[in-house]
């Protein structure tokens, strides 16, 4: 479904990603992963259009996209989630989610991504009406997601849905991630928490300075000593 | 053009400048500086200028066969048929770009003389450096008492100041009680803030002092409001007989709405011109001007009744699209004062031209302007203006006094 | 904390540089001390004065609005002061302008003081608006007050030539001068400015309010100094003006047109740097001169369009100022 | 001096208070969308009325009938006048502020130039259509009839402005651009296609208020500076980008003015205005409704 091949990126000079290769299948969960500072988070970035690919090809469903502003990636089917969530603070949480169905005019389209993301997050439903800045760390991971998911997305990028957020309500994501890819939906997650995030995916690579040095299934990478001793503490 | 870019590309490359000598007229032509607003809020009043200097320059250069001033010759015979051609520039209202483009038409341009500049702001400034480079200014239509009163040699006016214009309109406030009618018993003024406006409210406030006139109220507006409401409400609550209003073309026009809306109807509204004259006024209030009443040095029933002045106002007219008005009258006159003293004088040079014209003495017949005479005073001032007093009809404004000028009866009251 | 015992290289590297630019500032100055000897012609003449009267009081205004940040639009109202304090005690009181230019700059400095308080208070936007409204308010002041001459201004008697009391008549040179002195005397002060603790305070403040804070800054009482100094030199600028033209009324010195002519330079030349206000002022004064002598006379709008559009183009073409095109043909040193 | 009069006069000012709000809230909503001061807004207005006047001249309607016509080409022109320009005022790295004020400043001379070549300075004026000359009198006291019509225009216009904010998708979109312009691409809406949206809703209506304006006031190239520095004022008085605020500070400009002018004298009416300005910022540095 995703094709990335041979992916540099990076910032007024300095570079972030160097020749990444990878891919995700529809349905699958793909886990990035890597210390920080290792391109992680640029990964995401890149693939949403945020920030723009110095070199390399980026595919959806066969087509280029690495060239498409951000808007125009969301609207193939592709939602993002920033660390930062990028709220729209001052407004409901109610016109928050209403704001993510924004580009669908057909009423079915919007309540039916409605009802599924008030049954993956009962809590918002409690919040509508609050303003999104009032709402918790973890209500407001729950509400970017939600809002995510109201685009109706094929893809769903997560980074980082668990930083910052009490123990409690990370338990409450992580099924939440898996509840949405029952749904039929591809997610490629960025994780520090690599235990709890192969535990749900198919697939795993871990970056250092922006080369990709471990990739395979959940269970091939769970397995590699290094990884082992590195990101999973064993 | 030539010459303007040669300054152009002199000055922009500033060391090159060293080899840029005054470019002077050629030997047939003697060119006259002309400083209006061509552009920013004024840039109306210099288009209109420049059709009737324009005009001016035409029957100066052209033989005509009619009974004015310069008309018959083509060109200055006393030069040799030397033919005038008029330099314009821009001030933009500013008295510091009146000044620098008065000493560029003079030190560059090569000009034996100046006419302008409508803003007296400007005037003053002029005058001061036709006097320094000793080379004739005629005010054509700016009319601040002031100008003539600094000393100048060079200066000169042709027109009436403010003084005289206010004078009149007493005069002809005197007059009413004289035809039987009731006498003015109280005045509102109604002046703009600026120059224009506070000067001749001055003298009007010690005219109607000196009548025993009360004055009701004396509403000085901001230029360019956006509305004059409260002002209008002002003068309304003081119940004039009449209102004295001094205004340029846009307050004017607002004015004349505002008044008409909140139902404000004095016996009469005797203007200051500017603004009240303007074609652009009476075209935006249509017959809302029916009834006003305005001082003017310029009387355009004229037209009708001597056939010189037709002539020159239909080539206006083919230009400007306009009849000749009371500043445009006096810019095509100044055009001919100042051919005339140069002819005279029989030479190029600013001393000569300027003793012409303080020897001047030309009948009022020989002008379009009905005036007694042409003949400055000491100070520059020519004091045998006849002023008019003009009313309203049908979109048209019309002599009414004094009696030997008017073209029709006077209505008053008006409301 | 023990002194370094050599100096650091990149400090020398700043020393040389200002060095340099002091080099760079004295040749300048002496080309344009001599230029005159060049240039005979009065309109010419009338340009160089009024750029350079430009250039210096944008450098004033670089001051407050440069390394300070703070952008007035209201810059009229110094020039104003100044303008009119020195011609009304001339006129008024016949005393002479060199004295009267003092006195105005030195009301110009308390008006910038006590307004101070209220607008140093206010960010950004509200700040310029502020600025645009009390040069406004000025201005009504002044066209009714009395001792200003009201609307219909003050004019200087007709005069012999005099250094005295600054009146010429048709040379131009006293006035260049004057205002090739005051250009240099503010270009220096800008100079020392950018190397004293308060320049580095006040571009602190101009970068991050809250960084100069931390750093422990006094924001108000810098952009108070900052500002007293762009009043002061401003308003002896608007004396040297009223004298220039000899005659001065409300509009033609206190309009916001004035706050914009002060600022524009800066704004387009570089604002902050020590070169921006002379390069523009370079650019925009003969480009205004010229375009009104050269498209004016037409009565159409040529001239303002040129403006207009020049206008339009250096600030989207160059947003740091005609002074980083310099940057392309001497590279940066250091 | 009656009670009559005062009431007369703030009436007056109340009604003149309203024009003057709708006539910034084009101003304070583009501010709000994307804090950039649009210095050329009084020539926009300028070129609204000169759209009117070319409209009435071609047609021969009432200015009012044609007022959404104004309007419609005025969305046209501003949404244009992002994309061509201010767009790439906003791409800037530095001195983005300055070069903001300074690109717009530039177009309004460009503007005003344009227009005085294309329509010469003269003063124009259209026919104020049914409105014109008319008043309305309430127990002694009188109204023009222009000034009650564009009061009332203009309230319905807040009115609007209200509903399209918090009743439309539209104007949620705007409002979320508004709070984090980046962001609004992670719900895949086109910020510049908002922003381009914005500037054309701003410029709409200033098409309205110069078809209001119109019925009783001339037309040349600079109008706008008759009008620019009271939006600018209302605008920073109510508090940039607060639309309510430029609404409620219209109203306090207009009849702050209006008493100035009865009470002290009416070329000093605008210094009503600007002391109260002064004195709310002293106390309030955001304006009235201005958010901290």
């Amino acid at each position: 479904m995703l094709e990335v091949r041979h992916l540099a990126a990076g910032y007024h000079g300095l570079v972030a990603l160097a020749d990444v290769s990878f891919g995700v299948a529809a349905g699958e969960i793909l886990v990035v992963a890597g210390a920080n500072g290792a391109g992680k988070s640029t990964v995401l970035k890149t693939v949403a259009g945020v920030v723009p690919a110095r070199s390399g090809t980026i595919t959806f469903d066969g087509a280029r996209i690495d060239h498409l502003a951000a808007h125009r990636i969301t609207r193939l089917g592709m939602a993002f989630v920033p660390e930062e969530r990028r709220l729209f603070p001052r407004m409901t949480v109610r016109d928050n989610l209403r704001l993510g169905s924004y580009l669908h005019r057909r009423r079915a389209d919007r309540e039916a991504p409605l009802a599924t993301v008030l049954r993956l997050f009962p809590r918002l439903e409690e919040r509508m009406d609050q303003l999104a800045a009032t709402l918790s760390g973890g209500e407001q991971q729950m509400l970017a997601i939600g809002r995510a998911l109201m685009t109706r997305p094929r893809l769903l990028m997560l980074d980082e849905p668990s930083q910052g957020i009490m123990p409690r309500l990370v338990a409450e994501i992580f099924r939440a991630i898996e509840e949405v890819r029952r749904a039929g939906i591809t997610i490629l997650l960025v994780e520090q928490r690599l235990t709890e995030s192969l535990a749900i995916a198919d697939k795993a690579i871990i970056l250092r300075t922006g080369r990709i040095v471990v990739a395979g299934t959940a269970a091939e990478v769970r397995a590699n000593p290094e990884v082992r001793s590195a990101y999973l503490g064993m | 053009m030539l010459n303007r870019r040669d300054i152009l590309v002199g000055a922009t490359a500033l060391a090159a400048t060293a080899g840029l000598r005054p470019s002077f007229a050629q030997a047939d032509e003697i060119r006259i500086g002309a400083i209006y607003p061509f552009s920013g809020s004024g840039a109306q009043i210099g288009v209109e200028a420049k059709y009737a200097i324009d005009t001016g320059e035409r029957l100066v250069n052209e033989s005509f066969d009619l009974n004015l001033l310069r008309a018959r010759d083509a060109g200055l015979p006393a030069l040799g048929g030397a033919k005038i051609r008029i330099i314009y520039a821009d001030h933009q209202a500013d008295p510091q770009k009146g000044r620098a483009e008065a000493e560029r038409l003079i030190t560059q341009e090569g000009v034996v003389g100046l006419i302008g500049t409508y803003y007296s702001s400007v005037a003053a400034v002029v005058s001061q450096v036709a006097e320094r480079y000793q080379v004739p200014f005629i005010a054509a239509e700016s009319s601040s008492p002031t100008l003539h009163r600094q000393g100048l040699r060079y200066f000169f006016r042709a027109g009436p100041h403010d003084e005289l214009y206010t004078n009149a309109m007493f005069e002809f406030m005197d007059s009413l009680k004289d035809s039987g009618r009731a006498p003015v018993g109280s005045i509102a003024l109604f002046y703009e803030d600026t120059l224009f406006g506070t000067e001749t409210a001055r003298v009007q406030k010690e005219l109607a002092a000196a009548r025993s006139i009360p004055v009701v109220a004396d509403v000085k507006y901001r230029a360019n409001s956006p509305s004059l409401a409260t002002e209008v409400q002002i003068l309304k609550s003081s119940n004039p007989d009449v209102v004295m209003a001094t205004s340029y073309t846009t307050d004017a026009i607002l004015f004349i709405k505002t008044a008409n809306e909140l139902g404000f109807r004095p016996k009469g509204v005797i203007c200051q011109d500017a603004g009240y004259y303007e074609p652009a006024f009476l075209a935006a209030v249509g017959p809302l001007a029916n009834g006003l009443i305005s001082r003017a040095t310029y009387a355009p029933d004229f037209a009708g009744r001597r056939p010189e002045v037709q002539v020159v106002n239909d080539i206006f007219k083919a230009m400007s699209g306009k009849d000749f008005n009371d500043s445009t009258s006096r810019e095509f006159t100044a055009v001919q004062i100042m051919a005339e003293a140069i002819n005279r004088a029989a030479s190029r040079e600013g001393p000569a031209i300027r003793d012409a014209l303080a020897a001047l003495d030309v009948p009022g017949e020989l002008t379009i302007m009905p005036w007694e005479r042409i003949k400055f005073g000491e100070d520059g001032q020519n004091s045998f203006v006849k002023l008019v007093m003009m009313q309203c009809k049908d979109g048209v404004y019309r002599t009414v006094w004094p009696g030997q000028y008017a073209s029709t009866e006077l209505v008053w009251p008006i409301s | 904390m023990a002194q370094p015992q050599t100096i650091p290289a990149p400090i020398t590297a700043f020393t040389s540089r200002r060095r340099r630019q002091l080099a760079v500032a004295l040749a300048v100055a002496l080309a344009l001390a001599l230029l005159p000897l060049a240039v005979a012609d009065v309109f010419v003449m009338n340009i160089l004065v009024l750029t350079i009267l430009f250039a210096s009081l944008s450098q004033s205004w670089n001051i407050l609005g440069g390394y300070c940040g703070q952008i007035s639009l209201g810059h009229a109202v110094y020039f104003g002061i100044g303008a009119y304090v020195t011609v009304a005690l001339f006129v008024d009181f016949g005393i002479l302008p060199w004295f009267g230019m003092l006195a105005g700059a030195a009301i110009a400095v308390v008006l910038a003081l006590a307004l101070g308080y209220p607008c140093f208070r206010l960010a950004g936007h509200y700040y310029t608006i502020a600025t645009i409204v009390i040069a406004e308010a000025a201005l009504l002041l002044v066209a009714n007050a009395e001792w200003t001459g009201g609307a219909v201004g003050l004019q200087l008697p007709f005069a012999p030539d005099s250094w005295a009391t600054l009146q010429f008549g048709r040379t131009k040179l006293p006035y260049y001068y004057l205002a090739l002195g005051l250009a240099v005397a503010t270009w220096i002060v800008s100079w020392v400015i950018e190397d004293t603790r308060a320049g580095y305070w006040w571009r602190a403040v101009n970068s991050d309010i809250a960084a100069a804070q931390s750093l422990g800054v006094n924001v108000f009482r810098s952009k108070m100094a900052a500002s007293a100094v762009s009043a002061f030199f401003t308003a002896v600028a608007g004396g040297v003006y009223a004298f220039f033209v000899s005659y001065i009324d409300p509009t033609s010195v206190m309009s916001f047109h004035i706050s914009l002519l002060i600022s524009l330079p800066a704004v387009l030349g570089g604002i902050g740097t020590l070169w921006g206000p002379a390069l523009g002022a370079i650019v925009l004064i003969p480009m205004g001169e010229l375009t009104r002598s050269y498209f004016g006379g037409t009565g159409l709008g040529t001239n303002l369009i040129v403006y207009g559009v020049l206008v339009m183009a250096i600030s989207l073409l160059r947003p740091q100022g005609l002074v980083s095109l310099v940057h392309l043909f001497v590279p940066r040193r250091a | 001096m009656t009670a009559q009069i005062v009431l007369q006069v703030l009436l007056s000012g109340l009604l003149m208070g309203l024009i003057y709000a709708l006539v910034a809230s084009g101003l304070a909503l583009i501010f709000g969308l994307m804090d950039v001061v649009n210095f050329a807004h009084g020539d926009f207005l300028m070129v609204a009325m000169y759209a009117l006047f070319v409209l009435v001249a071609m047609s021969g309607a009432d200015p009012l009938l044609l007022a959404p016509v104004v309007t419609l080409v005025l969305f046209a022109f501003g949404a244009a006048i992002y994309l061509g320009i201010v767009r790439f005022a906003m791409r800037v790295q530095t001195n983005r502020g300055m070069v903001q004020v300074f690109t717009t400043f530039g177009l309004g001379l460009l503007l005003q130039g344009l227009a005085q070549t294309i329509f010469t300075p003269d003063y124009r004026s259209v026919d104020g259509g049914i409105v014109a000359g008319k008043s309305v009198a309430l127990g002694g006291i009188i109204l023009p009839m222009p000034h009650v019509v564009g009061a009332l225009i203009s309230l319905a216009a807040f009115g609007l402005i209200w509903l399209l904010i918090n009743r439309t998708d539209l104007g949620k979109a705007l409002e979320a651009t508004r709070e984090d312009a980046d962001a609004v691409a992670l719900v895949g809406i086109d910020r510049n296609r908002v922003f381009a949206i914005g500037w054309g809703l701003g410029s709409a209506l200033v098409g309205l208020s110069a078809s209001i304006l119109a019925t009783f006031f001339y037309i040349f190239p600079g109008v706008g500076n008759s009008f620019v520095l009271i939006a600018f004022v209302t605008v920073a008085l109510g508090g940039f980008g607060s639309v309510y605020g430029a609404l409620a500070a219209g109203v306090l400009i207009g009849l702050i003015e209006a008493m100035t002018a009865l009470l002290v004298a009416p070329s000093l009416k605008m210094l009503g205005v600007f002391a109260v300005y002064l004195a709310v910022v002293t106390f309030r540095p955001r304006g009235l409704f201005g958010s901290m």
